[in-house]
């Protein structure tokens, strides 16, 4: 198992000294949420009721952005091989990079959601709730976007492609991540059984991911 | 301890790249493929390395640790280096000894001695020149003790004095028990080097 | 259901081991299977137009139904045909499944596309808008974007073997997200619509209804299976082809070597 | 036939229905004709199949 920690731990400390990607992904959910307005009009009633499905969609494209990163540069310079010779499974390999994507921009995106919220009229007793529905939901969105990323790898311009493979998966953390967040402002669902089911979400995917990334690399590098 | 490859045949999509390949490497001994571009050469490291499948025949390390795959008791040098350009050699040397050492004592000092690294240790990888990055490369061989070497054209832009350094450690992994696959146009002017020729119309004939 | 569909089929493409074999059988079996379609949906037509009764609540319109619902069906059926050809793709290697999982796709696109075509005419007149977030309706385009996803992963990787098998990956992870998607549809749907929405086939179906649309299930499946039988011949012709290229290319280059070793 | 006020609608449906089988017909059946005829193509300037065989098996795709 030290050994899913090292490689962890590397990609980490490759996202902060090469940085770059984050605040890419940062940047561009900012953009997407102040677009939102400016083509909807600043009727803040209006921009209150729709801000969970704002926040939602646009941090789902923000990290659609940041996902061929989570293989390519690995298999560009040779390291996937190496790693895949390593006593580690390649199923915690994956695992262990999938993960790295989540704490690096996952998280950092979970966190700026509560700020853009505010440009959104989104009421604040929502607040902790939208913070916790992220941090729950976006576990799924890196590991199942490392599936896309891995069958993308080789793919020329594989991007547009990921986004068209990856994005019909989202729908059920969307659905149920903006569903967590409309009971807790009111709406007409039952936090707890949102969040419940977006938990489960991101475990399954947390399984089928890793296990599916693997495969698709195995059959790349062969 | 004996590398043993029999009727190995290996597919690339639908051709037939090896086709019943039969040879083996004991213990202190060194193996050198040799042909022309597209006899196989990387093909067969690769499959060794448990990069390709193989379409039939056997890979075995007689005499390894069971517990392990023969890849995980590998190092394979590819063409590519394996460094990332924002870590400094030493921070890329370490993290490929402990990912692939996984507890065993790492001996990074060593490693950089070896390779004549130790003025660029501290350096970021990007900065390096082709020569220097593909020592750092190869100086993963010493971080790690494993006892296969599966090397694929290490002394790609390596000068004279480099491939010597490669030459010794190659010398030294012999002398201790280790075995060596290597692919090469350069001579590493070793003393016990047995050849394999590998021809593209013995494979394309068989 | 539809697993229990899928069961002859799968152990008739184990039987069909070899392709060469397969290419006999099935050029045997094709022009009775299109008959056999031809004449069922022909027959079916002439219930529905000239036999069957309007339904009393949604009138000549129900004539809809018959193509709509088999079209449904075979979208889905396409999807959980690409599911175990998949697996038997990954799990026994065995490259006639890639050959029905590539067929499969553009025919499952092609009848989800019907579906979502017709279920719109449908709700046209019934709802009073060409498009409802209906959760069977929103389903079925999201499993057009399944299929798309999986033609353009085929299309953009030009190895074809690297093709089939990523294609294969991504089929099985599709199936695994599939129920939940379709759970999450229909909760979103609840969610959001009163239930007022009008079932478009419910239990309340007319018996005289009842016959045409199963004539018609039954031969637009079998036209199903006839189109994924000849595609699957295609596709074993289209590598057939490639491989005589190939051993083309190869003596073009030993004739050359010879020559200049000579 | 009087198919009643939303007549249009009806046709519409099985007019796109049979558009898309039959361009589905049709070009599954073109294609498999376009195939055959290269196929004998091939087989005509003395490509055969075990002249394949003896240089490169074809990932088992086609004996296995």
């Amino acid at each position: 198992m030290s050994a899913f920690w090292t490689l962890l731990k590397r990609d980490l400390l490759l996202q902060v000294r090469e940085g770059g990607a984050v605040g890419t992904a940062l940047g561009f959910y900012l953009v997407v949420v102040t677009m939102m307005p400016l083509g909807l009009g600043p009727d803040l009633n209006l921009l209150s009721r729709i801000a969970p499905g704002v926040l939602w969609i646009a941090l789902l494209l923000s990290a659609l952005l940041s996902l061929p990163r989570i293989f390519e540069a690995d298999d560009e310079d040779g390291s996937l091989e190496v790693i895949a010779t390593g006593d580690l499974p390649l199923e915690l390999a994956t695992a262990a990079k999938a993960l790295a994507h989540w704490i690096s921009t996952g998280i950092p995106l979970a966190l700026l959601a509560p700020v853009l919220g505010l440009l959104l009229n989104l009421e604040l007793s929502a607040y902790p709730v939208l913070v916790a529905t992220m941090l729950a939901g976006t576990p799924a969105i890196s590991f199942l976007g490392a599936v896309g990323a891995a069958l993308t790898l080789r793919v020329r311009r594989g991007g547009l492609l990921l986004a068209l493979l990856v994005l019909p998966l989202y729908i059920p953390t969307l659905i149920f991540g903006i569903a967590a967040i409309s009971a807790a402002t009111g709406g007409p669902s039952g936090f707890q059984a949102s969040f419940l089911i977006l938990s489960a979400i991101s475990l399954f995917s947390l399984v089928i991911g890793p296990v599916a990334a693997a495969a698709a690399i195995r059959f790349q590098t062969q | 301890m004996r590398l043993a490859i029999e009727h190995l045949v290996v597919d690339r999509g639908a051709r037939r790249i090896v086709d019943g390949l039969s040879f083996a490497v004991v213990a202190g001994d060194a193996l050198v493929l040799v042909g022309p571009n597209g006899a196989g050469k990387t093909t067969v490291i690769r499959t060794v390395a448990g990069l390709i499948g193989a379409a039939g025949g056997t890979i075995a390390l007689e005499g390894g640790d069971a517990d392990k795959e023969l890849p995980a008791q590998a190092h394979y040098i590819g063409h590519l280096n394996a460094l990332k350009p924002s870590l400094t050699v030493e921070e890329n040397l370490r993290f490929w000894a402990d990912y692939l050492g996984a507890g065993a004592a790492a001996s990074i000092d060593e490693a950089l001695a070896a390779f004549d690294l130790e003025p660029l240790a501290s350096i970021p990888a990007g900065y390096l020149s082709a020569g220097q990055k593909r020592r750092a490369c190869l100086a993963r061989l010493i971080a790690t003790p494993r006892p296969l070497w599966l090397l694929d054209e290490p002394t790609v832009s390596l000068d004279a004095a480099s491939v010597r350094l490669l030459a010794e450690c190659v010398a030294q992994h012999l002398a201790g028990g280790g075995l060596v696959l290597a692919a090469t146009h350069i001579p590493l002017g070793l003393a016990r080097e047995r050849r394999l020729e590998l021809s593209a119309a013995r494979s394309a004939a068989a | 259901m539809t697993k229990a569909a899928m069961n002859p089929q799968q152990s008739l493409t184990q039987r069909l081991a070899n392709p060469t074999r397969f290419m006999e059988l099935s050029g045997r079996v094709l022009p009775w299977l299109a008959a056999a379609a031809a004449l069922l949906i022909a027959y079916a037509l002439y219930l529905v137009f000239f036999v069957a009764p309007d339904d009393y609540q949604q009138g000549q319109t129900v004539k809809i139904m018959f193509i709509h619902v088999p079209a449904a069906w075979l979208g889905m059926l396409g999807y959980a045909l690409i599911a175990v050809s998949s697996f038997g793709y990954l799990v026994f290697r065995h490259p006639l499944a890639d050959v029905s999982a590539k067929a499969a796709a553009p025919l499952g696109a092609a009848f989800t596309f019907l579906a979502l075509a017709t279920g719109s005419l449908w709700g046209k007149p019934m709802w009073g808008t060409y498009w409802v977030w209906d959760a069977r309706l929103t389903s079925m385009l999201i499993l057009l974007f399944l299929y798309f996803g999986l033609m353009a992963l085929r299309s953009a990787i030009e190895d074809d073997a690297l093709a089939g098998k990523l294609c294969a990956v991504l089929g099985l992870v599709g199936v695994s997200i599939l129920p939940i998607i379709k759970f999450s549809v229909d909760w979103w749907n609840t969610l959001h619509q009163p239930a007022s929405v009008i079932r478009l086939d419910g239990p309340t179906i007319h018996p005289d209804l009842l016959w045409p649309l199963l004539y018609s299930a039954v031969g637009f499946s079998l036209l199903f299976f006839a189109l994924h039988t000849k595609g699957m011949r295609n596709e074993i012709l289209r590598r057939r082809l490639r491989s005589l290229t190939m051993a083309e290319v190869d003596r073009a280059r030993t004739v050359s070597a010879t020559a200049a070793a000579e | 036939m009087d198919l009643g006020p939303h007549a249009a609608f009806i046709w519409a449906s099985y007019a796109i229905y049979s558009v898309v089988v039959a361009g589905v017909i049709g070009w599954l059946v073109w294609d498999g004709a376009r195939l055959k005829a290269r196929l004998l193509e091939l087989e005509a300037k003395g490509v055969s199949r075990r002249s394949r065989s003896m240089s490169a098996k074809p990932a088992a795709k086609e004996e296995s």
